[in-house]
């Protein structure tokens, strides 16, 4: 399996899109590891002399409303937001997978149940679900991660199930069914398989939304709490005095912005990348296991 | 027919559903809702004339049961703090939510699909990358973002070309439509960008995977050109699905719409309730809330019976 | 695996003592007077009307229709992956009717290989050729150890006349039509099975890649001469040089049934004239 | 002349698909071109009719009907299509537009092409129905209601409405059943031979070009390797994949004495 990962990165990295994209995404992660053991200037200590100043040598990016440092308060948010988006992704691949093998399968009652859950529920926004959440619990970073791994696994599912229903129909699964393998190994074996290029996709999108729906959900006040850097907070402080100083919105919207693009290009790469009857790299991978197996 | 009496009791089902939700979550609450509507200072005896005031101490079911029976009166409870019915403050305030999202669809749909039928059919190869370039980046900007560079670029005031107004809504509504849709533009104008790039790369995606199927050859053989035939053909293939993604895309952008509200100060459904939710208004929201939900239950069951009935072929295997 | 071409039409077995014959062991598969409708009250569509049918130990049954014949509802019920709406399936003897007995449709399973009419729908794109040749291998107690699958898979590879060292890796999207419904014809009879049956194995195939399936079929039969084996098809054409016996059906109804021979030289329906007609140079 | 291709080639990226092709069609002549699958016989016609990929490289020299195609606008090619050829395609249920009515799709070349009213259209439509074998009744049913052979007529009905001077037919026959292809065969002769145009064939299988053409091309890898009278095929002059084509059809088929072999019916029953 770890092999397979490797074949696929490096699938992505051969295309110019894919090298900006992974490396955007490198930048993420180990910015993110750092800030935990070290920022240009701790977090807590405010200035209150050089309110919103520019770009300076001890402030390269300059500082906001409480005086603190932008950078760190952003490199610190890299981490906050990576948290969010490696847990979303995770509970709604769950869900979306949960779901997509329960409405192929073959009790009728079960699937009509899981299609009726995700018709029904699919066409609620993820504010409102985060608002559900937020009322009774105050605003967390839990409230950002529920909310949107509920409203994205149901997408997952619902964009994977065509692909999910032609795999269980298709003559191969008729074919295994009929020499008596069971109805588990062929969902596990040929089913999912089959739809792991657009959940792929589905996921690597939904993470690049749930940056932009923490920054939306921090900014209502519901999201992150505010003395939790992410990247929503500092484009949420600086936003409220955009009219008198404009240029403090400008990093923190760039960043999101750079990251969630990698995401989305990252996405469109993996569909290709991952799909063995499209990228030929990954069956010169297999013979080999074949031969070994 | 039959389909739409089975999706009309779904969307029963979950109406009443999501309500025991609403319900539910605003009484899981650490502590006593009264008490925490009342605020920390407040004294027992206020806490306990609220809690009587609200009803709060029937039993949950009880109480339940006459939200719900005067939310079928249409008659949403009165805001404890404002005094006015939450009815009316729901009434005053959709007046400019919805006219805000109508707008931004409009914006949505008028970039979304034309661009998204370009990037497939343009002539160079680098056009259409660009489009393609130019969707994602429009898809991955935060929608506060958005608005400020809007704001920098077009406001009254501080903005470079300075033409339109970058806060509030006129108070007497609608009677000066004007300044009301002048002062819409700009958040409409962010809103519709963001949600018009999800529709683009979709319109591009489902046309995409038409542009060399049978149906367009067909098309072509009986003198059309390729791009009228993807266009004429094509789009009306794809219309059923591009239905349920608009609805999706519709529910979906109301994210966004809260937050320009707030940005923007404009008095709509998002502001309210968020304006609520911070001063812990609990019998407003939650009537808010339900109506946000119901709102978008219908929406989904709009889109499936438009889906159902743009493709005759569904339509035809529930009939026979 | 003899590649030589058959000169004429493949040998054409003689017939068992008297095709009405009792239940004896020879019969592998029997349908009796099988029935099938579909659709509510208002629209019912008589698809199979008492529908014998009967797959003999070394014999092929040639099952002719036109689309809408029900020929491929037929095959879904004797194989036990639809039931009757009334008839009995034995398979060796045994009542396959109903849910009750799922060691009969289980071992009916376990000893029945399927092919499809589209090759490369059959095989699933994501998996390499041994794996999708392998997967009748790794069920129930034949489950079996690696070198013994993988020495299986090869073999039944080169029963179809596939270079295993070749074909072994490659994936259904580097194959043509008929090497694709080749490996499909090695899946069904990797598990030596004692029923092959095969649902328009060659019409979406060219008429070169026909040719050698049908040699292919021939091959596999002559290496086993106790396979049973049903072949489905809409062309009198392709069925004759394989099949001993005929089952011509139209409309859900039994036109005709009996020696390939006889029932090409004496059609007694008007359908099977038909048939012949539009299967002639 | 109604087709003549010189030294047409055509290549994908890297990969050259037709190469160096002649061949011609002559006025109210019914030619096949036969070859295997995947040796680009219907990407020929295709390329000549314009509908060949968007990222697909052409070569050489096609006329049609006298106007050059090679090279020609979109616009230019678009408008041959449908008024000097017509194109029947192999899979209907995978052609015909499933979300209109099959006589809107028949009268869909007459609007292109021609400025007519559309009662005017409704009736020649009707009456181009009628003559393939679809009666008035089935004329609002959609296409997924349709058998296959009724599907394929009113392809056939399509291509002819506007009476062009070229049939393109790609394997029209193939995904029917033995005794549909019979009738769906006939009825598109005597219907080519009825209007004087001329017909390019494709198929794979040399016994269906026995009833309906006069001559016929060989192709092999994107390269016509022979052609002749098609009742000359097959002989020892003819090349090596012509042998193996005659051979492989002759085998798959039941020989001729049997059932006898009836002339083409004159218009084709009304089938199921």
């Amino acid at each position: 399996m770890m092999d397979g990962v490797m074949i696929v990165l490096r699938s992505v990295w051969r295309r110019a899109e894919g090298r900006f994209s992974l490396t955007v995404l490198c930048l993420w992660v180990a910015v993110s590891v750092v800030s935990l053991f070290w920022t240009p200037q701790p977090i807590t200590n405010t200035d209150g002399y050089h309110v919103w100043a520019s770009g300076s040598l001890r402030h390269p990016l300059g500082t906001d409303g409480a005086g603190a440092d932008v950078l760190s308060w952003l490199m610190a948010g890299s981490y906050v937001d990576l948290l969010i988006v490696v847990a979303t992704v995770a509970f709604s691949a769950i869900l979306g997978v949960a779901l997509v093998s329960a409405m192929v399968a073959r009790s009728v009652m079960l699937s009509s149940v899981s299609v009726v859950v995700v018709d029904a529920l699919i066409s609620i926004p993820t504010v409102v679900l985060a608002l559900i959440v937020a009322v009774p619990l105050g605003a967390s970073i839990a409230v950002v991660i529920v909310a949107c791994s509920i409203g994205y696994g149901l997408n997952l599912a619902r964009v994977a199930r065509p692909q999910a229903l032609l795999a269980a129909r298709s003559e191969y699964v008729v074919s295994a069914a009929a020499s008596g393998v069971t109805g588990l190994r062929i969902l596990a074996t040929h089913i999912l398989p089959a739809i792991v290029p657009t959940m792929a996709v589905q996921l690597s999108l939904s993470a690049g939304t749930s940056i932009l729906a923490e920054s939306g959900l921090t900014y209502l006040g519901i999201g992150v709490p505010s003395g939790v850097p992410s990247w929503g907070h500092s484009l949420s402080t600086s936003a409220s005095f955009v009219n008198v100083y404009p240029f403090a919105a400008l990093w923190p919207g760039l960043v999101i912005t750079v990251v969630v693009t990698a995401l989305n290009v990252f996405g469109d790469m993996l569909r290709d990348a991952v799909d063995p009857v499209v990228n030929p790299r990954l069956r010169r991978d297999r013979t080999r296991a074949g031969r070994r197996s | 027919m039959r389909f739409v009496v089975r999706r009309l009791m779904l969307f029963v089902v979950a109406l009443f559903g999501m309500s025991i939700l609403v319900f539910a979550a605003l009484r899981v609450l650490p502590g006593d809702v009264a008490s925490v509507m009342a605020g920390m200072n407040a004294t027992p005896q206020q806490i306990a004339r609220l809690r009587a005031q609200l009803g709060l101490d029937r039993s949950l079911g009880r109480q339940y049961v006459d939200w719900l029976a005067s939310l079928l009166h249409g008659d949403l409870g009165t805001s404890v703090l404002t005094g006015r019915s939450v009815g009316s403050q729901v009434g005053s305030r959709s007046s400019v939510t919805f006219p805000l999202i109508l707008a931004a669809m409009a914006v949505a749909m008028a970039l979304g699909i034309p661009l998204g039928c370009e990037a497939v059919l343009a002539r160079s190869p680098h056009v259409r990358a660009l489009l393609h370039a130019a969707s994602i980046v429009a898809g991955s900007i935060p929608a506060l973002w958005g608005g400020l560079l809007l704001i920098m670029l077009f406001s009254r005031g501080s903005g470079l070309v300075g033409i339109l107004p970058s806060q509030g809504f006129p108070q007497d509504g609608w009677h000066d439509v004007l300044s009301c849709l002048a002062s819409l533009a700009l958040p409409a104008l962010t809103l519709g960008i963001i949600v018009g790039s999800g529709l683009m790369r979709y319109t591009r995606s489902s046309l995409g995977g038409l542009v060399s199927s049978g149906f367009i050859d067909m098309a072509m053989a009986c003198g059309m050109t390729r791009r009228r035939a993807v266009i004429r053909v094509g789009l009306r293939l794809a219309a059923p699905q591009l239905v349920s993604v608009i609805g999706l895309t519709f529910a979906q952008m109301i994210t966004g719409a809260m937050v320009v509200e707030n940005l923007f100060a404009l008095p709509g459904l998002g502001a309210g309730l968020i304006a609520d939710v911070g001063n812990r208004d609990l019998i407003a929201v939650q009537s808010q809330l339900f109506m946000l939900v119901a709102f978008f239950l219908a929406m989904g069951f709009l889109v499936d019976i438009l889906h159902r009935a743009l493709d005759p072929r569904l339509g035809k295997e529930g009939e026979r | 695996m003899n590649d030589s071409r058959h000169e004429g039409a493949g040998e054409v077995r003689p017939p068992t003592a008297d095709f009405g014959g009792c239940a004896d062991s020879s019969v592998v598969l029997e349908g009796v007077s099988i029935s099938k409708g579909y659709g509510s009250r208002g629209s019912r569509r008589q698809v199979l009307s008492r529908v014998d049918i009967r797959a003999m130990r070394g014999r092929c049954l040639g099952l002719i229709g036109g689309s809408g014949s029900g020929k491929s509802t037929l095959m879904r019920i004797v194989l036990g992956l639809e039931s009757p709406d009334g008839g009995v399936v034995r398979f060796r003897g045994e009542v396959l009717a109903g849910r009750s007995c799922d060691g009969a449709r289980r071992r009916l399973r376990m000893q029945s290989g399927l092919v499809f009419q589209n090759p490369h729908g059959s095989l699933d794109p994501r998996w390499p050729v041994w794996r999708s040749v392998a997967e009748p291998l790794t069920v129930g107690a034949a489950r079996g150890d690696r070198s013994r699958i993988v020495r299986r898979v090869e073999e039944a590879l080169a029963s179809v006349g596939l270079d295993p060292e070749e074909f072994m890796g490659r994936y259904p999207c580097e194959l043509s039509g008929g090497q694709a419904q080749r490996v499909a014809i090695a899946r069904a009879t990797v598990n030596d099975p004692a029923l092959l049956v095969a649902d328009e194995p060659m019409s979406a195939l060219d008429v070169v890649a026909r040719e050698r399936i049908m040699d292919t079929f021939a091959s596999i039969r002559a290496h086993r001469p106790e396979l049973a084996m049903i072949l489905i098809s809409h062309d009198l054409g392709i069925v004759r040089t394989i099949a001993d016996d005929l089952l011509v059906l139209h409309h859900g109804e039994v036109q005709e049934t009996g020696v390939a021979a006889d029932v090409l030289d004496a059609p007694r329906s008007p359908y099977t004239r038909r048939l012949i007609e539009a299967a002639s140079l | 002349m109604s087709l003549e291709i010189h030294g047409l080639s055509m290549s994908i990226g890297s990969r050259a698909i037709i190469r160096d092709v002649d061949a011609s069609v002559a006025d109210g002549e019914r030619v096949g071109l036969v070859g295997a699958s995947g040796s680009g016989k219907s990407m020929l016609a295709r390329t000549v009719l314009g509908l060949a990929p968007v990222d697909a490289h052409v070569r050489g020299s096609a006329l049609l009907d006298g106007r050059q195609t090679v090279g020609a606008s979109d616009e230019e090619l678009a408008d041959v299509r449908g008024r000097f050829a017509g194109m029947i395609f192999q899979n209907p249920a995978a052609s015909l537009n499933p979300l209109t009515a099959v006589v809107d799709q028949v009268m869909l070349p007459l609007r292109i092409h021609y400025d007519l009213s559309r009662s005017e259209r409704r009736d020649r439509a009707m009456a181009m129905l009628d003559t393939v074998g679809i009666s008035n009744r089935l004329a609002r049913s959609f296409p997924s209601e349709l058998s296959g052979g009724q599907q394929q007529r009113v392809a056939i009905a399509t291509a002819l409405v506007t009476s062009p001077r070229l049939i393109v037919a790609d394997e029209p026959t193939t995904a029917l059943d033995s005794i549909t292809q019979r009738q769906i065969l006939d009825l598109l002769v005597s219907l080519v031979d009825d209007s004087g145009a001329s017909l390019l064939f494709i198929t794979h299988d040399f016994s269906v070009l026995m009833r309906t053409v006069t001559r016929c091309y060989v192709l092999d890898e994107g390269r016509i390797v022979d052609e002749s009278a098609i009742g000359e095929m097959g002989g020892p002059a003819s090349a090596e994949q012509t042998r193996r084509l005659v051979d492989a059809a002759r085998r798959l088929r039941l020989p001729s004495g049997r059932g006898g072999a009836s002339a083409p019916a004159r218009k084709g029953g009304r089938d199921e």
